[in-house]
């Protein structure tokens, strides 16, 4: 199998148009996950990246990966049944806030706890863009859109403290705001063997609030690595993560230093005692037969 | 001596009758006898009343049979609750409890007088053999050994193997317990013999249950990944797969929910892999969504909707035919989904192996459609020869295709070469958003058309399949059947009966529900004057489907009713003559 | 003079030419035209080509139209992308802008050539109006008003109203721009010309879509609560919610998810208070769980999908009639759920009311299946007098009744009066579960036979409502066309041309798809020879329900398409002419 | 309306007879309701019982309130939209682990962050009772099921972290071992304004694991009372929430001592400022009159 011997973020991309509004955070997204794939140098077919629906799920129709852009909210479920049935590939996830923690919010857990080796990836613009901006679950409270003319009366979502109570070995949140940053914690996050989470505050500059834009972040956004914070430690993580919606803290938020073995892992154990000495297909309907 | 026996037992939680059931079935199985059982509880988890019905013939039993010749009761109250589907006749032989007290002139069976009726003292030989009531079921295999002629040593040998788990003094205890019930019965001859031809014992059988022999269906048909959430009756598909799949390489998720059962096993697709789902009913409608995905997609899936009582929680424990619409019809925008329904047990595993071909071959989504009855009744059936079935695998770009590869390019017969992650060059992004040749998204309203023609089209030639649709008895007779699923097991002896009364009548099963085989179906009713389409559900849902498509003869009625309430022999039968009646007029 | 203009526009998401629109057709409104606007955009969020057209007239206008009267590019590029939905042709008057380069008679429409075709410079005259090219929709109004002899006042009195908002320099400039426009209009009579009869200004109109009318009729019938989960093309139902009803004291949820939105809109059923929820395809495949729950729970229940594009994610901003299959049969189990089709802005108001009239009535889930094109398009029609319209409330227990309460009793029509948490004596328990008179779970199948009876015939009235079907045209007629939803409005128009041309010809359009009224369409089939069942659809859905349930004449065919292929009314005309030849042959 | 002045436990009990099995936690469950019922006094029909499918889901058939044995998993969501249309009522849901936590977990989220009046009662035995003793979320790692015949590959379910995480402000668990504090508990989850959850140990006799029946729940459970849990702080709740799964604590974990106020409060709020001079329903199409 030839592939160009190392390959570049452009090796990534597909050369479908991206629709997005210009100036969409989407696109800083689209280019950190490009180059962090290219830094890791698995080849663009060994790579599926599974999303749902929305601006931001539109993502993998970006890359020159395989890709599976699904329906709302599902994203999760198809990449787990994916990874299972082909371990060796590299399965991404992607979606928006509204996919991830609204309509798709009851699978987060699961795959958590399931913990195979997937990367998801939700780009938390704090409201629904694709439909054209109404609330999304991490919309702030009092938050005003077309189904909140009078403000919103509920109390946001919190991803990064969810998935940490979930049980996630690895999370992390950046912003297009910081490339830098945003491209390394992707790369880690793909690295890291297990179940790792990144929210990146992507901003929506069509129907996102003023200051929930690249500009802002620049200057609001803090590195928990500038506030010696300890990413081993799973208290400290939590208490950061509470933080969302007042502070934006960029970074790693929880590495888990002893990270259990991954579904796939404990799978193919199962499997490889199992398999020894099992009947052939042809066979199976042994089981049933009476002497 | 009879050729054929329905033995039903109830008695209360605790007394075993069930495994008593299970011990004559799985006699039968080592005798060479053909049977079938099916169970019924009460609502209670555990404790409250069970029953079961065993129906053993030196023939092929096609369905548990009407009216029963032996019924069993330990317990008046509890035998009572189960009314229609434990029902007494005139010629019933009733075997019962003598502590109910009861004279066997005074049962409380109103209306029906058995021709026989035995009180025997069940409990207390059961408390002679083993120093409690736990015996029961033994007394009564030994009744039923010694009255009806069943082998002996077969029964013995269940009860051995059951026991055995155990510990050795339960084997002794329950050997004792049989043998006093046979001793009883050679005891007491009976005023009206039930004895049972012997079955000519050779080939082996095999003994199993309709989820079961799916789930061994779908693994021998290169399935490779199961993911679904419990639900009654489908339940058991999915436990299979956690005892065997891991054996070939698999893996099975219990997922979530319904909805992330059905998306993993759709990843699993796209990753190239056979894959399976399994429900009942609300499942379905849950995986509705996902479903259209996969047929816009184009996706290979096998989705068993194994049908219980609706609508909604509707009867959990209980068969019905009602889902035909939703495994046809649900899902928005221009849908055809292939629809397959088992008859009986075995040929369960036909049509599991038939769904994940059709599935590969087509790239889409297939429904099974089985039903509580099928799915969890146990029937010795004829061991089937898995070299008699075919394997098909999905169509993959070759190297040449590969080289400019478009996912759902444009072919003759619609089906386009599917690659998936981890094959260079086939590189593309499914979507459930419309999408041109390349797979890129469109609001085109030409793509659109043409589009929706490739997807439904490319489903024609299983218009043609003339195999997934049987027709039996005089195929030139003005009386017909149609039926389909567990019911169609009652029509084919029904056609039996009717033919040897001399009636001219035929009958059509379809195991490919949908699409509609127009051809078969215009040919079948050319001849028709008068008949039945035979459905346990209360709209008559494949009757309307039907008229949807081809011109049903007038004369062809929707013969329907609810789940729960089972179709017998005789009363199709009778339902025939009528129309002979006017059909002759 | 003309009496009836088609105008359609098409620029790049900045030059502003769906607001030009909406200062056309609210100007229409103010003086007295009937008026109908549609939008189409790229697939881009923001930004992308986007373009609308607006047909006026001083009588009815049922549909948007076909061939653009005056077709308006402000460049090529984007005009194209629009394709079959502006349509030009040989009468056509192309006006264009001049910086595009292109001469009159060498415009990129393959094979058509306009009737007269002329540059003019928008562009420029913006430019020294505004100092921007902000200003080319307010010069398009202005050539508009010249050539077409619309009312210059109330359109200019559009353009103040948007401006003001923004600030008084913007207003002034672009009242300028305007007269710019109207100016070269004057200076350059056109060859043919487009001047449209003035329209007798008198009664009020009112300008809406079928969205907003939508919300306003529930709230009308006394919806108290909404909950749903945004989706195009409904999303506007609930965001009118969202700003309305708290001030009739009631209140909306947006809900997590399609299943969460049902399931809060049938808890406030379940407590006594109207509810509805609205979505489009993909959220009808997650509710169907819970809309089967308030089908055997008999709770009354709004639900409405306006339909686009599918299958799954499919084309979000089209068109489509493909989801009559999912409304009618997406349940596991027996389900008969009424499904009522609006077919204009107007009538959707008094179908909604209609849908909570029968939910009350039958305590019973009701669809409304309205489309992208009636949900988003704006319509000047006359006011609605809501003094016509009866609001009907769901039979509640009497005091006789509670003394003895029995939720699920079978009366003589099978409705049972409900009560609600609060009222003292109602209380019982709603269950999916199958369940007996008092609301008992149960799996004995005579009950669930008599139960599914009670919920399925209680329907039956309904099948006789035969003022939800409406026959235009000559009665006796053996030319026949049936239609529904959007597409009636154009073989409305169909009928009128075909009748004009002397064509024998009657239409029927059902408001209620399902229950079917048998009686009325076998009335309508009676003296037709040929015709056509025509919806946007590729299966061709309604047809295929008719079928199940009447014997539909040979000769009367289902034509039908893929949506975002609108039909237009001269191609049904010419398809009636093909038949009309046979049938008289 | 005349009431019985004071009401009985007796009086909030239906004449249905529970299908469940003897020695079944669950009527435990049954008996510490209807005694906090009593205690609280209002009448049967002023109350509204919710739950999903399950044999815990079966309970509201069991009282003499009003009852939505609904479908599974979708208690929460059709609890808040009758709370939302009936603030006046009081409504009570319940359902199992997999009930709340597997199907319905993508509801709980939202329910909590809405903070209506609602107390949701989870009988959570760890395992699949009504279908007969499949995994359930809350089924420990390596737990032998009819589902997981080689034992569970997943880290189970923290329902009183989840919720905890979600922001709750009010989280307990008891158990049928200790009825009067099961019933102290669910009194006073009733009582308190806002969203109340309370994790209830519900043996399964019949499916579930030896180590979880009543007799064993005697001897292990500890009072958070007896450890000085300070139930007013939230990390303190947080990291007492962390040994579900290893120790058994009962009692209330978090009370918020400043609770915000319920959805329905500002709802009604909200409602207030806006009825004032709104046009009758029968003139609401003027706002599409043109003049
Ligand atoms: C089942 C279903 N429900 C609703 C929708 C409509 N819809 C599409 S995207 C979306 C949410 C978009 O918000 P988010 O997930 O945050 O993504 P963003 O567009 O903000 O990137 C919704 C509600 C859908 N396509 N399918
Ligand atoms: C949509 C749907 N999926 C699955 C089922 C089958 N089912 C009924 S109860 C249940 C889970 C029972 O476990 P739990 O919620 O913990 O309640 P328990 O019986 O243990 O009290 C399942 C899977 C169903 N009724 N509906
Ligand atoms: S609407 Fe918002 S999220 Fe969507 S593309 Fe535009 S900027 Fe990005
Ligand atoms: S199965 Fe378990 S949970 Fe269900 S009733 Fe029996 S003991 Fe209770
Ligand atoms: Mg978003
Ligand atoms: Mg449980």
């Amino acid at each position: 199998m030839s592939l160009p011997p190392n390959l570049t973020p452009q090796d990534f991309k597909s050369d479908l148009k991206p629709i997005w509004c210009p100036g969409c955070g989407d696109f800083g997204v689209l280019q950190a996950i490009c180059r962090a794939l290219a830094a890791i140098g698995r080849p663009p077919h060994e790579i599926a990246f599974i999303s749902g629906i929305g601006c931001s799920s539109r993502i993998p129709g970006y890359t020159a990966a395989y890709g599976f852009n699904s329906v709302h909210g599902r994203a999760l479920p198809i990449a787990q049944g994916l990874k299972l049935a082909r371990p060796e590939l590299l399965v991404l996830v992607a979606g928006g806030d509204g996919d991830g923690f609204s309509i798709g919010g009851g699978h987060v857990p699961h795959a958590v706890r399931r913990n195979d080796d997937l990367t998801y990836i939700v780009m938390d613009n704090q409201i629904y863009g694709l439909t054209k901006g109404q609330l999304s679950p991490t919309s702030p409270q009092g938050l005003h859109t077309v189904t909140s003319g009078y403000g919103s009366l509920e109390s946001p979502v919190n991803p990064l403290l969810y998935v940490l109570a979930y049980g996630a070995p690895f999370v992390a949140q950046g912003t297009p705001a910081d490339m830098p940053g945003l491209t390394a914690m992707i790369e880690e996050a793909i690295r890291f063997p297990g179940f790792a989470f990144v929210n990146v505050r992507s901003p929506c500059v069509t129907y996102g609030e003023a200051d929930q834009q690249i500009k802002i972040h620049k200057t609001v956004m803090r590195r928990l690595e500038d506030l010696d914070h300890d990413p081993g430690n799973r208290i400290q993580a939590l208490e950061k993560a509470e933080t969302y919606g007042q502070a934006l803290l960029t970074g790693i938020f929880y590495r888990n230093p002893a990270p259990r073995p991954t579904l796939g892992a404990v799978v193919r154990e199962r499997q490889q005692q199992l398999m020894a000495g099992a009947a052939p297909r042809d066979r199976i309907l042994d089981m049933f037969v009476q002497h | 001596m009879v050729e054929d026996l329905v033995i039903g037992m109830a008695g209360s939680g605790g007394d075993g009758i069930v495994s008593a059931g299970e011990s004559l079935i799985s006699a039968c199985a080592a005798m060479g006898y053909h049977a079938m059982m099916t169970k019924s509880f009460g609502s209670q988890i555990r404790g409250g009343e069970s029953s079961c019905r065993v129906r053993m013939a030196t023939g092929a039993v096609r369905n548990p049979g009407g009216t029963l010749d032996v019924a069993v009761a330990l317990n008046w109250e509890d035998f009572l609750k189960f009314g229609a589907e434990l029902p007494v006749g005139d010629d019933t032989l009733v075997l019962y409890e003598a502590k109910t007290g009861v004279a066997p002139d005074a049962l409380p069976l109103d209306g029906v007088t058995p021709a026989e009726a035995v009180a025997v003292p069940i409990a207390d030989m059961a408390r002679t053999a083993t120093g409690s009531d736990k015996g029961k079921s033994s007394v009564v295999l030994g009744l039923l050994a010694g009255w009806c002629g069943i082998g002996r040593d077969a029964i013995l040998a269940g009860i051995r193997k059951k026991f055995a788990k155990k510990d050795e003094r339960l084997v002794e205890a329950n050997e004792k317990a049989f043998a006093l019930g046979v001793q009883y019965a050679e005891a007491h001859p009976l005023a009206t013999p039930r004895t049972i031809e012997p079955a000519v014992a050779g080939e082996p059988r095999m003994l199993t249950d309709g989820n079961d022999i799916c789930a061994a269906a779908a693994i021998f048909a290169g399935c490779d990944f199961f993911s679904g959430y419990p639900i009654t009756p489908s339940t058991e598909v999915m436990q299979l797969f956690t005892r065997e799949i891991w054996k070939y390489g698999g893996a099975v998720l219990q997922a979530e929910d319904e909805i992330a059962g059905i998306g993993a096993a759709l990843g699993a697709s796209f990753g190239g892999k056979k894959a399976m789902t399994a429900t009942s009913g609300p499942g379905m409608s849950l995986k509705t969504e996902i479903m259209g995905l996969a047929s816009i997609a184009e996706l290979p899936l096998v989705v068993v909707d194994v049908q219980r009582g609706g609508p909604s929680t509707g009867m959990p424990t209980k068969p019905e035919q009602s889902d035909v619409f939703q495994a046809i019809f649900s899902a928005h925008g221009d849908v055809v989904r292939p629809v397959l329904a088992p008859t009986c047990v075995s040929d369960t595993f036909e049509v599991t192996v038939e769904a994940f071909n059709i599935a590969e071959q087509f790239q889409t989504p297939v429904v099974v459609l089985s039903d509580q009855e099928i799915a969890q009744r146990k029937e010795v059936i004829e061991v089937i020869d898995t070299a008699r079935f075919q394997v098909v695998e999905r169509q993959r770009p070759d190297a040449a295709e590969l080289a400019r590869y478009e996912r759902f390019r444009l072919t003759a017969n619609g089906v386009s070469p599917v690659s998936h992650p981890g094959m260079q060059g086939g590189n593309y992004v499914g979507a459930g958003i419309e999408h041109d040749e390349h797979g890129d998204p469109t609001a085109n309203g030409r793509v659109h058309q043409r589009m929706n023609e490739k997807r439904l089209h490319k489903l024609d030639p299983l218009r043609e399949r003339d195999d997934l649709l049987r027709i039996e008895g005089d195929p030139s007779a003005p009386l017909a059947l149609v039926s389909w699923g567990s019911t169609a097991g009652v029509c084919r002896e029904a056609l039996d009966l009717a033919t040897a009364q001399g009636l001219r009548v035929k009958l059509l099963v379809p195991y490919l529900l949908y699409p509609v085989n127009e051809r078969v179906y215009r040919g079948f009713f050319a001849t028709v004057q008068a008949g039945l389409v035979v459905e346990q559900s209360y709209l008559g849902q494949l009757y309307r489907v039907l008229r949807m498509m081809v011109d049903v003869p007038a004369g062809l009625e929707s013969f329907c009713r609810s789940g729960a309430n089972p179709f017998r022999p005789a009363e199709i039968v009778r339902e025939l003559q009528l129309r002979a009646g006017k059909e002759s007029r």
